[in-house]
């Protein structure tokens, strides 16, 4: 289960994204300051080539934000992000539309992320000729080798996307991005929306895609199962900041910042002998717009000490390629309460 | 993990149960002939894939379905058919002996009435109280579903709340009344695993306090295998297999029920390809002779295209539709 | 006679300004005369004067100055007694140059004095047409102190202020107006006359006027018994309403006479050579109407075909005038001596959404198709009409005129002479027309003034500076136990001797 | 809701109306055609006319007129009708309350109208009780005010007695007889527009999953018809009605002069027609007032409704 | 190229074509049969709208005159007839121009926000606060009465409804997946917006341009009511109906039958507009 050693494709350094919150128009006109929703603070992270990063965390934790900063749908606050030796963020025109086309998003709502008034072929098609990928004459023979290469046959490009099953959307949102030939692939929420037997049809065939195609793949999911299987590594987020780095074997077995230990003890297991008496986390998710000081999971986190409160753990390596961000493995060590592993 | 009570009358008993609706692409049989008993006090899953009929089923125990959609059969409360019983009556069973919950807490709360209100409301037809003693059940009923101060939050609205603490409100609306059995209609998919881990075992211990029997529908087998006593597996508006939780992780006795779980992430090695169940559920206007499954099952002969093969009981506590059950392999291990 | 009641009547529009002297518009005047009385009258049929508040007047020899009687024992509504000083005062703010559009008319006034029940007017020349100004509107009595007793800082302010409380000593009294929606005369207890039957006027107790701007409504109010009369009943509709038993449809005569205006100049104000300059042409056109199908088609059969440019009752309006038979070929024959063998275009405006214009001009187009005159209609909305017929920026327009003072005067001096209006903006100046009619305004005796206009009206008919077409009647409908109501060819609608019978 | 919110979206009304001004005073300054000679007639001679307008100050140069104007609008004084003769405000001061009067009315009764027939629609959609409705409002979408007017009047005024015809009475149950008629018209134009959209809206909301959880509280249908069902789809209405009620004032340009009644509507006609100057931006001002409050009233009264819309 | 993955089958070979609704077909019937009589009026009559005949004034509806005839002894059907160009072409122009120019401007600053969105917006504000109407017959009466002004006035107030609704549409397609993918393949921004956000947003206003449509000619009629719509003799059926009022009680068909005419014309657009609404809803 060991992640291809490789140099970092992309590196995020110290992402940054806010949101203005929706603001009652009073505290507006009373002059208040607009409050923000903290999507994504300080942000670092790599992307290896050719392997599979997981991205997991709850509902509103950024993994949406920072794909999105990253194909450059949102225009991050602060930060870097490097591909190759490209400066990500200040790219512009034709030299952004050409890192789009080496990094590619699919997106997770198989039914509102292909135009409905657009046949699959035109869908496949704008994008090459867009991007000139072929002349107009290979354009059809290029269709139907990208609909065969997502397991679809060659009528499917004179269908719209209505007549499809939602794994079959899924592919043909894949097929859209492999058109343009990309390096990396974004994958956010790709398979969440459908059932497990044709989530597990069109992981295959990411997995496939990814062998043959010698893809890097950011996936972000909230489904644990499905990370694990899938990555090379995965990252933990929690409210806008990533907690844990760390190859898969070690988050899923010996995961070290609390909030990793409880999210993955939430998760139910398959195994109906093994059931908890107890809820794994208490508590709910603290609202973005009013992140706590330091670090934000203390309020829910059982571990939690004075420091966790003023001062925000920042991301440590602590040996075998794992990261975490928690006080509990930074020194000067507290009063020893160690972290536990289930 | 509590066992029903056994010997017992069952708390419901549905028989025959089946759904027709008419589309203008022609009457879709959404639910054909389902057939199954509940103790009280007992949690039964109903899983399946999208669009097998898990819903339209549990609404039809309730009769709220509207017009041009038919059920027909018989769904047995305490010895009276829900589905012919007049509307007053029914009314009187519907929220006050069998309550209802929903997948999703943000459209199945009313969102101009304030969480209070849509308590009070349930507390006013059922238990007859208004003024100060419906406040204070009211707010007794959100503490019991740990929101904190409940008092204070009565009168917000359910914009207001989170979304766990929305399915909260919506498990105390539904519980204001006492049932003795709750319908749940996927009530964690919308949530975070931390929330619906919290929910879930709020479901179970209040099955406990109030010895109250639960349907719960979930597509997701961990919820099944964290929460149920009992499992039916539904699959083309039939239920192919009904067996006790660990009966049914440790020997599936149908195909579909097998393919299920080893379709899922986890049970294979790292990396390596899933075993997805080819194809997709089939269409329910144009249904396949012979066993739904057939088209899509790997252990399908000639057998299969026949008849429909009936649910039948295959081993103690166990039913199965599949004809080829006694040759299916036991799952793998399941990990995580 | 039945005494008492209110008679409801329907008005197509409010009065906007109740002032005898500063008012604009026949809405107010046609009221007016039920408020106010003038030292004389006109008769019913619009033809001549009758005593007012004074019961006799007297013209020196000279013909230089007039005497008035006031009346004894005359009264104001409010029941303060009709002074000398009263009169005099009324007529001098009615013939201040300043004030309104009306003091023209008795322009011919040097001084008032008063001695005792007497007023002497001194005048500057001899005037045949102060009798008949006398019984104009404008030249109505007031009351001077309840006038300078209403709020306002000068005179302007305080005669807005009591026209909205005008008191005056016409049969009838402002009780209660609501402007735009209704307004109530109440019966003046203090009126002076006694009706046929001996007793005193008015016999209503009072004259409920409600504002109906829609046709539609008017007749449709009346006809459910919620008016007993409504004015300006369209001519389309007065066939149906004669044959309605419950009703009464009156044609009250009138001096409305229906016109088509030409500018006679020989260019147009854009430059473009102007046919209409040549007086053939213009007697082309005459010729080429045929006035008894208009009249069918326009007034449903209701007018009567305009022999002069005045109407037939008009005081001095000359019989023998032949108008102008419907002659095609002389029409015809006109044009091509005229140079328009091959036709000619002329545009006339209209009133835009007036249906009496597009029927007319569009029947007109035919008739004049006929002899090869093409006719473009243009439509423009009624200020804009105006305002372009000020400028004299029009070929021809649709046009009408009634009388407001029982004289020719008024007319041939809008019409026929070019003082201050150009003939009716028609640009049309005739120097033996001007004389003549500069004589008649001083000339006291009735026949040689009659042949005056005879030559007049004969000379403008040889120089055609308009079309004649049509008069029509003021259509009014009245509930059947009406009676004793006249509109007379002023249009002043009488209600002084209007009663409800059972 | 907050009072400051109220006050604040009453100080965004003042940029809008200075706005409204400018636009007004050029508009009708465009419109050919004076006020004086309008008023004056055909016959009026030239002296006249130019004594008239230096009386009225309209032979200053425009610029000096708006100024006047914008002094005289800042002290709430509106200037006198030309026409009439009296201040614009006064004529405003009677006849708005009627039109208002008349507007409501209207609004009423086609909200009365509107909600029951829409949800019978709903309920009962796609049967012959749905087409019956949707088929006579359609009726009267597609016909011409004044045609529905004077067949009213006509029906109900003239032949049948039942209503008086035009008028607007003395009393307050004087004025609801007299208006009935011409607020019906409106009403019924209105009630055309708010059936559409509240049938749709109902039969959206009968679908929605707050409504199934009702019914499986085993609340009585009434209840969850009234307690559910129509303050959720009467959300969206009440936006659509405050967006008509500029309409319903345009509207009663035509019903005011069908039915007779002293309004502003009529009497805005009348003054475009005679240039009466002070007149028409006195009541462009005045609707723009109107309006803009009803908009207001509309955002507070929806976010009454909804409470999931926040202000403050 | 091949795959070793399982093929699943497309769904539903013969793909399902959703049939107009009959109530859409019966629309589009009565368009047709006003078309053809705007386009082809000789087919239906040979007799002129406009002219007189002394001799036939106020006919009730005979062999002659099917519809009878009006005041002018004019042939009412006829006027029906030829009225069926005027109307059309008013439902037609007192609505495209607003819809085109409505419709762009919206997609555009719903695409672009901030301060073009802004700017438009207080224009609209400023024209909103106007009732329609009064707007409309203030603009006609500067400009002159006649149904080109009358197209200028409407056109200057009525683009903000299909602004509102289109900007308000873009706005929430820009939110939808597939505008985002498309930003993400690097399409232009005006690809984006009018290859896929724009025929996505415009369906809402075509369904309203239906309903404005029957709305453009009832104004008509309002204003040909005040005498500022088609002016004489020009056969447009609100100023017909107008005209007729006078004759209500004694010739009801002069009034009548254009009424029907707008009543035709009024239910065939809201046909198609509800038909329109369901066939363009995209299909999910
Ligand atoms: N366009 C936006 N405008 C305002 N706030 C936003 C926007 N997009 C995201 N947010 C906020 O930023 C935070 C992070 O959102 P994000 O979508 O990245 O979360 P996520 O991890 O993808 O969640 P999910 O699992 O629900 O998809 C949330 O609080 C969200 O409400
Ligand atoms: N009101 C309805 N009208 C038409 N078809 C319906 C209706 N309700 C359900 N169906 C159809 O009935 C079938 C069964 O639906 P049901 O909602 O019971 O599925 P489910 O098992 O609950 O699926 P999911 O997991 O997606 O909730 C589906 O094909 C669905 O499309
Ligand atoms: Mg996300
Ligand atoms: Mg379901």
């Amino acid at each position: 289960m060991s992640a291809p050693e490789a140099p970092a494709l992309l590196n995020v350094q110290g992402l940054t994204k806010t949101f203005a919150a929706r603001q009652g128009l009073l505290s507006r006109w009373r002059g208040q300051p607009g409050k923000v929703v903290q999507a994504l603070s300080d942000v670092h992270l790599q992307v290896r080539r050719g392997e599979t990063l997981g991205i997991v965390g709850e509902s509103g934790c950024g993994k949406s934000t920072l794909a999105r900063c990253l194909v450059r749908l949102y225009d991050a606050d602060h930060g870097t992000v490097r591909y190759g030796d490209q400066d990500v963020l200040a790219l512009k025109g034709a030299a952004l539309r050409g890192y789009n086309r080496r990094v590619q998003m699919i997106f997770q709502d198989p039914y509102s992320s292909l135009n409905p008034r657009m046949t699959v072929g035109q869908v496949l098609k704008e994008a090459l000729s867009v991007h000139r990928m072929r002349p107009p004459a290979e354009q059809d023979a290029r269709v139907s080798e990208l609909l065969s290469l997502v397991g679809l046959p060659p009528e499917a490009a004179r269908r719209l996307p209505h007549e499809f099953s939602g794994g079959q959307r899924q592919r043909i949102g894949i097929a859209r991005a492999l058109a343009l030939e990309p390096e990396v692939l974004i994958a956010d929420e790709l398979v969440s929306a459908l059932d497990v037997s044709v989530q597990a049809q069109v992981v295959n065939l990411l997995l496939e895609l990814q062998e043959r195609l010698d893809l890097t793949v950011l996936f972000v999911a909230h489904d644990l199962r499905l990370v694990r299987h899938l990555s090379h590594r995965v990252a933990v987020m929690y409210l806008g900041r990533v907690v844990e780095v760390a190859p898969t074997g070690a988050v899923f077995e010996a995961p070290l910042h609390p909030y990793t230990q409880a999210l993955l003890a939430a998760a139910p297991s398959l195994d109906p002998s093994q059931r908890r008496a107890a809820p794994a986390i208490t508590g709910e998710l603290p609202s973005p717009l009013n992140v706590p000081s330091g670090c934000a999971f203390r309020t829910r986190c059982p571990h939690a000490f004075d420091r966790c409160a003023t001062e925000r753990p920042l991301l440590q390596d602590v040996g075998g390629g794992q990261e975490v961000a928690c006080h509990l493995y930074t020194a000067p060590s507290p009063v020893g309460a160690g972290p536990q592993h289930p | 993990m509590s066992a029903p009570v056994t010997g017992a009358a069952p708390l419901l008993t549905v028989r025959d149960l089946d759904v027709r609706i008419p589309t203008p692409g022609g009457e879709l049989h959404a639910v054909r002939g389902v057939n199954f008993e509940l103790a009280q006090g007992e949690v039964l899953g109903l899983v399946g894939e999208s669009g097998s009929g898990k819903s339209v089923t549990l609404r039809s125990l309730l009769r709220l379905h509207p017009a041009p959609i038919r059920v027909a059969g018989e769904v047995l409360y305490q010895g009276e058919n829900l589905l012919t019983l007049p509307e007053a009556r029914l009314r009187a069973v519907r929220g006050a002996q069998i309550g209802m919950i929903f997948q999703e807490p943000m459209t199945a709360l009313n969102p101009v009435l304030t969480v209070g209100q849509q308590i009070m409301e349930n507390l006013l037809e059922h238990k007859g109280l208004r003024g100060r003693a419906a406040q204070e059940r009211a707010a007794e009923l959100l503490d019991l579903t740990g929101i904190p101060s409940p008092r204070t939050r009565l009168a917000d609205y359910p914009h207001q709340f989170s979304g766990g603490m929305r399915q909260r409100a919506m498990i105390a609306i539904a519980l204001a009344s006492e049932p003795k059995l709750l319908l749940a209609d996927e009530p964690t998919t919308a949530l975070d695993v931390t929330i619906q881990d919290q929910i879930l075992r709020l479901l179970l211990r209040l099955r406990d306090e109030m010895n109250m029997g639960l349907i719960l529908v979930t597509h997701d087998l961990g919820v099944v295998a964290q929460t149920c006593d009992r499992v039916a597996v539904m699959y083309g508006g039939r239920l192919m297999e009904t067996a006790g939780v660990r009966e049914l992780f440790e020997h599936p006795r149908h195909a579909y029920s097998l393919g299920l779980i080893r379709s899922l992430p986890g049970v294979g090695a790292h990396r390596q390809p899933l075993r997805p169940i080819p194809g997709g559920p089939p269409d329910l206007r144009r249904l396949p002779d012979g066993c739904t499954f057939a088209p899509r099952c790997s252990y399908s002969t000639a057998a299969c295209l026949g008849a429909e093969p009936p649910l039948l009981r295959v081993a103690p506590q166990h039913d199965s539709a599949c004809v080829h059950y006694d040759r299916l392999p036991a799952t793998l291990e399941v990990s995580l | 006679v039945t005494r008492g009641g209110q008679l409801v009547y329907g008005r197509y529009a409010d009065s906007l300004f109740l002032d005898p002297v500063l008012n604009d518009a026949n809405l107010d005047i046609w009221i007016l005369t039920n408020l106010y009385d003038t030292l004389l009258q006109p008769t019913n049929d619009g033809k001549s004067v009758q005593p007012g508040l004074a019961s006799a007047y007297t013209v020196s020899a000279d013909k230089k100055s007039m005497v008035l009687t006031l009346r004894p024992g005359i009264k104001f509504a409010d029941g303060s007694a009709i002074t000398a000083a009263d009169v005099k005062w009324s007529l001098d703010r009615a013939r201040n140059p300043d004030n309104g559009a009306w003091n023209g008319l008795l322009e011919s006034i040097a001084s008032i004095s008063t001695q005792g029940n007497t007023v002497t007017l001194a005048l500057k020349h001899p005037d045949p047409t102060l009798p008949s100004a006398l019984a104009t509107f404008n030249a109505a009595i007031m009351p001077q102190k309840l006038f300078n007793a209403a709020p306002g800082a000068n005179d302007a302010a305080k005669a807005k202020a009591f026209a909205e409380k005008p008191v005056g000593s016409g049969p009838f009294v402002l009780s209660e107006w609501k402007r735009g929606s209704y307004m109530v005369m109440k019966r003046n207890p203090y009126y002076w006359k006694k009706g046929s039957d001996g007793k005193a006027l008015p016999y209503l107790d009072s004259v409920r006027f409600e504002i109906i701007p829609d046709d539609n409504t008017r007749i449709l109010k009346l006809q459910a018994g919620e008016l007993q009369g409504a004015e300006f009943i369209p001519l389309s509709r007065v066939a149906e309403l004669k044959s309605n038993p419950k009703l009464n449809m009156v044609l009250f005569p009138s001096t409305k006479v229906n016109d088509i205006i030409m500018n006679n100049r020989p260019k147009l104000n854009n430059g473009a050579p102007n046919p209409l300059g040549d007086v053939r042409v213009r007697q082309a056109l005459n010729y080429a109407v045929n006035r008894d199908a208009l009249i069918q088609l326009v007034t449903f059969g209701t007018g009567k075909v305009m022999k002069s440019f005045m109407s037939s009752a008009t005081p001095l309006f000359d019989a023998t005038q032949k108008g102008f038979p419907y002659d095609p070929a002389k029409a015809k024959a006109l044009l091509a001596a005229a140079g328009y063998k091959n036709g000619v275009d002329v545009t006339a405006l209209a009133t835009s959404g007036s249906a009496d214009d597009q029927a007319l001009l569009t029947a007109l187009q035919q008739m004049w198709g006929a002899v090869g005159v093409r006719l473009k209609i243009e439509q423009v909305d009624a200020a804009t009409k105006t305002a372009r017929y000020r400028a004299a920026d029009f070929q021809m327009r649709t046009g009408a005129w009634t009388d407001d003072i029982a004289d020719p005067s008024e007319i041939t001096g809008y019409y026929a002479v070019s003082g201050a209006t150009d003939a009716a903006h028609t640009g049309f100046k005739d120097d033996t027309i001007e004389k003549l009619f500069a004589q008649s305004q001083q000339e006291t005796s009735r026949v040689k003034r009659a042949s005056l206009y005879r030559q007049i009206q004969t000379r403008y008919a040889n120089a055609s500076p308009t079309i004649y077409l049509f008069e029509t009647p003021y259509p009014v409908a009245l509930a059947k136990n009406v009676q004793g109501f006249v509109q007379i060819p002023l249009g002043y609608n009488l209600f002084v001797g209007a009663s409800l019978e059972k | 809701m907050h009072a400051s919110y109220v006050l604040k979206r009453l100080l965004q009304i003042i940029p809008l109306f200075l706005a409204v001004m400018v636009l007004v005073f050029v508009l009708v300054r465009l419109i050919p055609g004076d006020p004086v000679s309008t008023l004056l007639g055909d016959r009026a001679t030239d002296d006249i006319v130019a004594r008239a307008n230096k009386e009225l100050g309209l032979d200053r140069p425009v610029i000096v007129q708006f100024g006047l104007f914008v002094l005289r609008m800042l002290h709430g004084d509106m200037g006198d009708s030309i026409n009439l003769k009296v201040p614009v405000l006064r004529l405003i001061g009677e006849r708005l309350p009627v039109t208002l009067f008349l507007t409501v009315y209207a609004a009423v009764l086609g909200v009365l109208m509107a909600v029951p027939l829409a949800i019978l629609a709903a309920v009962r959609r796609n049967t012959w009780i749905d087409g019956l409705i949707r088929g006579v409002f359609q009726l009267g979408l597609s016909l011409p005010v004044f045609y529905v007017a004077l067949q009213l009047l006509t029906l109900l005024g003239a032949r049948l007695g039942w209503f008086p015809i035009g008028g607007y009475g003395d009393t307050f149950g004087e004025h609801l007889y007299h208006l009935f008629l011409p607020a019906l018209t409106l009403g019924l134009n209105l009630a055309a527009v708010l059936v559409r959209t509240l049938r749709s809206s109902v039969i959206e909301v009968l679908t929605a999953e707050y409504v199934d959880f009702a019914r499986a509280k085993g609340l009585p249908g009434r209840l969850i018809l009234s307690r559910h069902v129509l303050r959720n789809a009467l959300i969206g209405t009440v936006t659509l009605l405050g967006l008509n009620i500029g309409a319903l004032i345009g509207g009663a340009v035509i019903t005011e002069t069908v039915f007779a009644i002293p309004g502003v509507g009529r009497l805005l006609v009348d003054a475009i027609f005679g240039r009466d100057y002070p007149v028409i931006q006195g009541l462009t001002l005045t609707f723009a007032v109107i309006v803009s409050l009803v908009f207001l009233a509309t955002d507070l009264i929806h976010a009454r409704l909804d409470p999931r819309i926040e202000h403050a | 190229m091949t795959t070793t993955l399982p093929a699943p089958a497309v769904p539903a070979a013969a793909p399902k074509r959703r049939w107009p609704k009959p109530t859409l077909l019966i629309g589009l019937l009565l368009l047709l049969l006003l078309v053809t009589a705007a386009l082809f009026p000789g087919l239906y009559t040979r007799i002129s709208p406009t002219d007189f005949d002394y001799q036939a004034i106020l006919r009730p509806p005979h062999a002659a005159h099917p519809f009878g005839t009006d005041n002018f002894g004019r042939d009412v059907l006829s006027r029906v007839i030829y009225g069926t160009r005027i109307d059309l072409q008013i439902a037609l122009f007192t609505t495209l121009f607003p819809f085109i120019f409505g419709t762009l401007l919206g997609s555009l600053t719903g695409f672009l926000g901030r301060w073009s969105d802004a700017l438009v917006g207080r224009i609209a504000d400023l024209v909103v606060v106007f009732p329609f109407l009064v707007l409309v017959i203030a603009i006609v009466a500067v400009l002159g009465p006649g149904l080109t002004n009358m197209y200028i006035a409407v056109s200057a107030v009525g683009w903000v409804s299909y602004w509102r609704l289109t900007r308000g549409e873009v706005m929430a397609q820009k939110r939808a997946e597939y505008a985002q993918a498309a930003r993400v393949l690097g399409y232009s921004p005006a690809r984006v917006l009018l290859r896929h956000l724009l025929p996505n947003a415009v369906t809402p206003a075509i369904v309203y341009l239906m309903t404005d449509m029957s709305l453009g000619i009832l104004l008509g009629a309002s204003l040909g009511y005040l005498g500022l719509g088609a002016q004489p003799p020009t056969p447009e059926w609100g100023v017909m109906v107008s005209d007729g009022k006078n004759f209500m009680a004694t010739a009801w068909w002069i009034s009548t039958f254009p009424g029907l005419a707008l009543t035709v014309a009024g239910v065939s657009f809201s046909l198609i507009g509800d038909g329109l609404a369901d066939l363009l809803r995209p299909r999910q």
